[in-house]
């Protein structure tokens, strides 16, 4: 989405390819018609992430009148000084596009939408305002949801709500989400295909099933060992050797090898590349078999 | 810390504009060509005070820069450079007099509202408020101007004038810091009021109002300068800026000079002032180290 | 407005101005056609304190009644000794000079149309009595020699005028402002005469016989006079239509309005005359005038020092005259004799105009070591007693002369300070708590008669004078002045003002500095410009080509 | 609580800082030794009984708390006295003289805020570049100058040196004053389509308003920059910009309108230094306007015009601070009024 704040962040090279198009390559007009068009995001932070300043409504009605997702508006001529007749038009295109935008907010289940368009955001609570936001992003039905750990903030209960209305958002709008998170149950529960990163790079890629039930790279093993099993006794829990890297200066070869097990004087100096182990599930790590090996074993002691 | 402050060009600037000052003010005697005499006079209420007196001459009078005088003489033949090298001690006297002076007396006030609130606090706000109803210069004037001529009494009318300012800031930093848990901590061991408010909340409020010292010690020159221009200020022989600028606006025509310098005196030293007190705000603030 | 053109904008701005301040004096002259040719324009200080003749005694104020109202007599150019005609076309005087008949001008209308007529006189003048001026206690002026019934309507254009006690200058008075005629039926429609009470309309209004009347007074700003349609004398011969006396305390705003030919007119402190002078189309001319300068010396001070003669001849000699001539006056001031200012009659009796102190501190010294003021061991005079000067705030001239003075006395021994009060202040410390020693003062002429200045001067208390309050007081020399004072015989007169003159000068109340020429700078295009010490501006004579 | 109800309660809480204003002015201005009888009385040629009269007239014999009393009831009919420079009543003076100050304050005013927004504005999103530098050093310079000395440098320079602005006043010679409306001479010629007057009068504004304004200019500047780049960083604009909108709406409509809340306090705490800095300017470019009166008043020790101007300026700032506080919850939703 090119968001990244100019002063400190900059894209110094790579690709980044939407419908086969490089976006880093489109000019900054184009990129102003693909975001919240073709391709629009949420944040983690709903509580600041909408305007303190205007209403639900505005805000959500100036996406709909920026990419023209208003309807049908009278296409009649306006003569370019009959300023009365433009000061009409535009009215009444704001007035549709208020309706338009309180359309979408009865889609994200928001009680008593009508009111809620004329609320400015602090009046709401957080749960709201995530499904303002949502409703915000998709009212011009984007091809791609970009969820920037839309949950985090928000505590469990309200959590589990967003999570079914984007799912339900999802099929009925058929745009892709692509979700980014550290909690792993709310993957298991929505995602199709889920990449684990660590340190900037994927390490795995794969089916939510196959990832779950055979991951090949230590770091995603390490984190699934994580998770704290009901069924398991009182005991210490699992953790990850080690700290994250400090990303200004990265390990070198694998990022990951100075906390794995399997490290070996390889994986020090080149980084693995992306390889295909199974139909579609990618894993990054020269000695994926060991870790395939110790799966399996762990498997014969829990599977009767 | 610092490395921060060696990041902000200006406020290196200032810095260096303070130190530059604050030296002339140091060296003044031995940096001037001419000297003032001191003569101690008796005043109206029965005590002595030291006046300042230029020798007058009038043959050089009104005589362009040159090398005998580097920035002329004015129309009594004193020569202007040295009265405003020996200018800078009168001017930073009279700022650190009057904000140390006025930040004593608001601090206490302040923090005593601020701490103790109630009754008192709402007797000292509404004091302020009354005080800050009135723009600084025109309070000042009439203070001023009741007290009569003298640099005295344009430092205590400066004083009256700046107090609230202090008080209201302290009163607003004690009131976010007391609800800090480590002041209910010292209250809990028993700590009296008085030593709470001196050993924890003055010491935490005191980065912001080292910026806003910094920035009121410019202020305050501004402002006597002002008072000096209208003709409140220093007896007519003394080499203050302001009383210089104003007894120079009738030469202006004739004598560039004699406006420009003391003008010039004054833009640098209230510049170094602003410059190192932005510094400082800009470091203590972390909202806007970015 | 992209960031580019903020940021040339703001250095253009500041390389101008720096630029500008360095770059001395460029002359940018330009050849400048009249401007505004049918109005004459006067840049000055102050403001008119009231256009009510019976109350007015400021000088702001009588730029503007002197063209409004008009008195019986007048004067014509700078001649100021004799008396011409105005709303009175001849007159005479018994010889006892006790009563006086005027017969007055006939078809004489006032600016709204109402005729002029002897009661409109004898109105005035009681209108002045009963009044008693509130403000400004001009009227002792006429109360001094006259009463309510001194004036008798003889016929509608026949005055006679009986004083109390018959006084010589008598017809002078009548041309100061306080002798003007107001329209009776005007004031009697606004208020009449309440007696110590001033009329508040008549304060910011004028109706008068005079040749122009007022168009608006907006306080601070400008007194707009326009031409009285009806005025007698007639508007043919060159004069012009409209007045405007503009108010700018600021020196430089009226060094400049002279020099690009805004103002035609302007008053500038003689330390900025250098700054007009020489510039094309602008005139210089310095007039003598009976403006004296002095310094006044308060005998009954609490610094007992200064009741002994002695000390106040050192004083004398302690002054550096010169220095006040060519420094503070910058050339355009004489030396003054005595009281009375060199050119008004019987100066003369003064050491026939020759000065008697000189700026001479080795005799100023002798005079205090005689009289046993010797300087103790650190060099200072009278135990270190502190001498206060003071002067009222703004006057550039009387900033130097005290300077120069304080220094001069520094080189005596005597210690002392300079202190600027404002004009209330300053008049409060020298009437009510007299709580002063030395003080800068200056003094014009109300008329034309050295009485007006040596009675005030050197007069006592006893005889209602001493207007300084010096508390300097010597029998002999009262009895001489109110002999001058009475009687109209001049060699009688000479011989009194010339005792006196042999005793207050060996025992002066006040240091008699000089008499200062006044200047008024003019543009060039100015014509019919003449400068009446007693009647300084007179619009129906100018105009401009 | 709704918007009239707020204005009143604050009314209310006004009278109490007034009437403190009043203690505070009278205080001060009667320790001042000087008695104002004698200078009007005409000065040394004045009678003792004249004097004697006025002083009669002032109440000055009387204790200092009668002298209070007799204050007060004078001011709840409006009567401030008299003025002794002008020898009539303050309120007449001051009458004259508000719209000049009021019309010059304006204009410093319209010139400062918004050049000090754009300026905030561009230095802020230009930053650390060259053309932030400068406008932020101009700012700091603008704010540290002694207003006096810039408006004396503007003068020689501008009006003497190159002659291009008028030097003083409100109109040229030859203009006559539009009828009086409103006071403001630029209203009030175009009321009366006088367009010469018009011109004039603002050809008279220019320097003296931007000299006024140039210390708010320097300030507004800062804080308008300080509070963009805050702003510039918050979610909400990350938002705007992921909803597709252009740069130049992200900034201006976005971004401003909540960078604008803390100018909106800040110009309205510098209405109080525009009035303060009026006084000096009036005097030097012969502005017929209050703060003029008031410097010749304080010098003259005119009591009555020192406490009329003090009051009046004190409601004025006051009132601004009111408005300030209105515009406040006019631009930020989150302010609702008496809920602070």
């Amino acid at each position: 989405m090119q968001l990244i704040p100019d002063p400190p962040g900059k894209i110094i090279d790579g690709q980044i390819f939407f419908e086969g198009e490089n976006l880093l390559e489109k000019r900054a007009k184009d990129m102003q018609y693909i975001r919240g068009n073709e391709i629009s995001m949420i944040f983690q932070e709903p509580m600041t992430a909408l305007n303190p300043v205007y209403t639900i409504g505005d805000q959500i009605a100036e996406v709909l009148i920026l990419h023209k997702a208003v309807g049908e508006v009278d296409k009649k001529e306006i003569k370019k000084y009959d300023i009365i007749g433009k000061r009409k038009q535009k009215k009444n295109l704001k007035k549709k596009s208020i309706k338009k935008a309180v359309d979408s907010l009865r889609m994200v289940q928001i009680p008593d939408p009508e009111k809620v368009a004329e609320q400015y955001p602090h009046e709401l609570s957080g749960g709201m305002r995530q499904r303002a936001m949502i409703a915000m992003m998709l009212a011009c039905n984007p091809k791609l949801l970009i969820a920037d750990e839309p949950t985090t903030a928000l505590d469990v209960t309200v959590q589990a709500q967003i999570i079914d209305l984007m799912k339900d958002m999802q099929r009925r709008t058929n745009a892709a989400i692509w979700l980014i998170t550290h909690d792993l149950g709310v993957i298991a529960e929505t995602c199709d295909k889920v990449g684990v990163m660590y340190a900037g790079y994927i390490v795995e890629f794969g089916d939510v099933q196959s990832i779950f039930d055979w991951p090949n790279h230590p770091y995603t093993r390490g984190l699934l060992k994580t998770i704290p099993k009901i069924t398991k006794k009182r005991g210490k829990l699992d953790i990850i050797p080690g700290f994250v890297p400090n990303l200004i200066t990265p390990p070198s070869g694998c990022r990951f090898h100075p906390r794995c097990k399997y490290a070996t004087s390889e994986c020090k100096k080149t980084p693995p590349p992306l390889v295909e182990v199974e139909k579609n599930h990618f894993v990054a790590c020269h000695h994926y078999e060991d870790v395939k090996l110790s799966v399996i074993s762990k498997y014969q002691q829990v599977k009767p | 810390m610092l490395h921060l402050f060696r990041h902000s060009l200006l406020s290196m600037i200032g810095l260096a504009l303070i130190l530059l000052v604050v030296f002339i003010a140091i060296f003044a005697p031995l940096l001037i060509q001419e000297h003032p005499s001191y003569v101690e006079v008796s005043t109206d209420q029965g005590t002595t005070r030291v006046e300042e007196r230029w020798d007058i001459n009038f043959e050089n009078k009104l005589l362009p820069p040159g090398p005998e005088h580097y920035f002329g003489t004015d129309d009594f033949g004193r020569d202007i450079y040295s009265m405003v090298v020996w200018g800078t001690q009168i001017s930073l006297k009279l700022c650190l007099m009057v904000v140390l002076t006025a930040t004593i007396i608001g601090v206490i006030l302040g923090g005593v509202a601020g701490y103790f609130g109630g009754k008192i606090d709402e007797i000292i706000m509404r004091v302020t408020d009354v005080f800050l109803a009135i723009p600084y210069l025109i309070l000042a004037m009439a203070v001023a101007a009741a007290l009569g001529r003298s640099i005295e009494n344009i430092m205590m009318a400066l004083i009256v004038v700046w107090w609230p300012q202090y008080a209201r800031l302290l009163r607003g930093q004690v009131l976010s810091i007391r609800e800090n848990q480590y002041v209910e901590a010292a209250r809990s061991v028993g700590a009296s009021g008085w030593r709470i408010l001196f050993r924890h909340i003055l010491p935490n409020s005191f980065s912001p109002l080292l910026v806003q010292i910094t920035l009121d010690l410019g202020a305050v020159l501004l402002v006597a300068a002002g008072l000096s221009f209208i003709g409140l200020g220093a007896s007519p022989g003394t080499a203050e800026w302001g009383l210089m600028i104003s007894m120079g606006r009738t030469h202006m025509f004739h004598a560039w000079w004699y406006v420009t310098f003391p003008g010039l005196a004054i833009l640098i030293t209230v510049l170094g002032f602003n410059l190192l007190g932005d510094g400082i705000r800009d470091i203590t603030d972390p909202k806007l180290r970015r | 407005m992209n960031n580019k053109k903020v940021g040339l904008l703001a250095i253009g701005m500041c390389l101008l101005m720096i630029a500008a301040s360095f770059s001395g004096c460029v002359e940018t002259e330009t050849e400048i056609e009249i401007k505004n040719p049918d109005t004459i324009v006067f840049y000055t200080i102050g403001d008119p304190k009231t256009l009510d003749p019976a109350d007015a005694y400021d000088t702001a104020s009588g730029e503007v009644i002197f063209s409004i109202y008009e008195g019986l007599i007048t004067y014509k150019g700078a001649d100021t000794e004799t008396f011409y005609p105005s709303l009175a076309t001849d007159w005479s005087v018994s010889n006892d000079s006790l009563t006086w008949t005027f017969n007055l001008r006939e078809n004489v209308k006032f600016s709204n149309g109402n005729d002029f007529t002897a009661e409109d006189v004898k109105y005035s003048f009681d209108r002045v009595l009963i009044m008693d001026a509130p403000e400004s206690g001009v009227s002792w002026i006429l109360s001094q020699c006259m009463d309510t019934n001194s004036t008798k309507i003889i016929d509608d254009y026949t005055i006679e005028i009986t004083l109390t006690d018959p006084y010589g200058g008598f017809l002078a008075l009548l041309g100061y402002t306080v002798g003007y005629i107001v329209d009776k039926e005007t004031v009697e429609a606004h208020g009449g005469v309440v007696a110590d009470t001033e009329n508040e309309w008549m304060k910011e209004h004028a109706v008068g016989t005079g040749p122009y009347m007022l168009d608006h007074w907006t306080h601070k700003t400008e007194v707009v006079l326009v031409k009285n349609e009806n005025y007698w004398g007639g508007w043919d011969g060159k004069h012009v239509d409209k007045v405007v006396i503009k108010t700018a305390d600021e020196p430089a705003t009226r060094i400049l309005a002279l020099l690009n030919g805004d103002a035609d007119f302007a008053y500038i402190p003689y330390e900025n005359l250098e700054d007009v002078e020489g510039e094309d189309g602008v005139i210089v001319q310095p007039y003598d005038s009976y403006d004296v300068v002095l310094v006044i010396l308060n005998t009954k001070s609490n610094n007992a020092y200064l009741a002994e003669a002695e000390v106040r001849q050192a004083l004398s000699y302690a002054f550096n005259y010169q220095s006040a001539i060519d420094d503070a006056y910058i050339g355009y001031m004489s030396r003054l004799p005595g009281c009375i200012p060199v050119g008004m009659p019987y100066y003369e009796t003064q050491n026939n105009g020759v000065p008697v102190y000189d700026y001479d501190l080795v005799e100023a010294e002798k005079i205090l070591d005689d009289a046993g003021y010797t300087e103790n061991d650190d060099g200072y005079r009278f135990n270190a007693t502190t001498f206060r000067i003071f002067y009222n705030a703004g006057n550039a001239e009387r900033l130097k002369m005290s300077l120069s003075f304080q220094q001069e006395l520094t080189e005596l021994g005597i210690i002392s300070t300079v202190t600027t009060e404002g004009w209330p202040q300053l008049l409060h410390r020298m009437f009510a708590t007299s709580d002063w020693d030395i003080i800068f003062m200056g003094w014009g002429p109300d008329y034309n008669d050295p009485d007006d200045y040596i009675a005030p001067f050197v007069g006592s208390a006893d005889i209602g004078q001493d207007t300084y309050n010096t508390g300097w007081k010597n029998e002999t020399v009262d009895e001489m002045i109110l002999k001058a004072k009475y009687t109209t015989d001049h060699e009688e007169r000479s011989d009194a003002y010339q005792t006196a003159f042999d005793i207050y000068i060996h025992d002066p109340p006040m240091i008699f500095i000089g008499q200062r020429q006044y200047i008024r700078p003019m543009r060039d295009w100015v014509q019919g410009y003449s400068y009446n010490p007693v009647r300084e501006w007179y619009w129906y004579d100018y105009y401009k080509e | 609580m709704k918007t009239w109800e707020y204005i009143t309660r604050r009314l209310i809480l006004l009278i109490p800082v007034l009437i403190g204003v009043t203690i505070l002015t009278f205080v001060v201005s009667h320790v001042i030794p000087a008695d104002p009888a004698m200078h009007f009385a005409g000065g040394p040629k004045a009678q003792p009984e004249t004097i004697e009269r006025i002083r009669e007239e002032l109440h000055l014999n009387e204790p200092v708390l009668v002298q209070y009393f007799y204050y007060l009831n004078d001011l709840v009919h409006f009567d401030l006295g008299k003025s002794y420079l002008e020898s009539r009543p303050v309120t007449d003076s001051l009458a004259q003289y508000f719209p000049a100050t009021l019309e010059l304050t304006i204009f410093a005013m319209l010139i400062s805020i918004p050049l000090g927004i754009v300026g905030g504005i561009i230095s802020a999103i230009r930053r650390n570049k060259l053309s932030d530098h400068i406008t932020r050093f101009i700012a700091i310079v603008g704010y540290s100058l002694p207003i006096f000395w810039l408006a004396l440098m503007f003068q020689y320079a501008f009006a003497y040196q190159i002659p291009i602005l008028p030097l003083e006043g409100r109109l040229s010679i030859g203009v006559s004053a539009p009828p009086p409306v409103t006071g403001l001479f630029v209203v009030d010629s175009l009321l009366a389509g006088d367009l010469e007057a018009c011109g004039s009068a603002l050809y008279h504004l220019l320097m003296p308003a931007f000299t006024l304004g140039f210390a708010t200019l320097a300030l507004i500047l800062r804080m308008t920059r300080s509070s963009m780049l805050e702003v510039m960083g918050a979610d909400y604009i990350r938002t705007a910009r992921a909803k597709g909108l252009s740069e130049r709406t992200v900034i201006f409509k976005h971004a401003l309108r909540n960078a604008l809340i803390p100018t909106v306090t800040v110009s309205g705490l510098s209405f109080g230094a525009l009035l303060g800095g009026a006084v000096l300017t009036e005097t030097i470019f012969n502005w017929p306007g209050m703060g003029r009166f008031a410097a010749s008043a304080v010098i003259g020790l005119d009591f009555n015009s020192v406490m009329g101007f003090t009051l009046v300026v004190a409601i004025t700032y006051v009132l601004a601070n009111l408005i300030v506080d209105l515009l406040y919850a006019v631009i930020d939703p989150r302010v609702k009024l008496g809920g602070v």
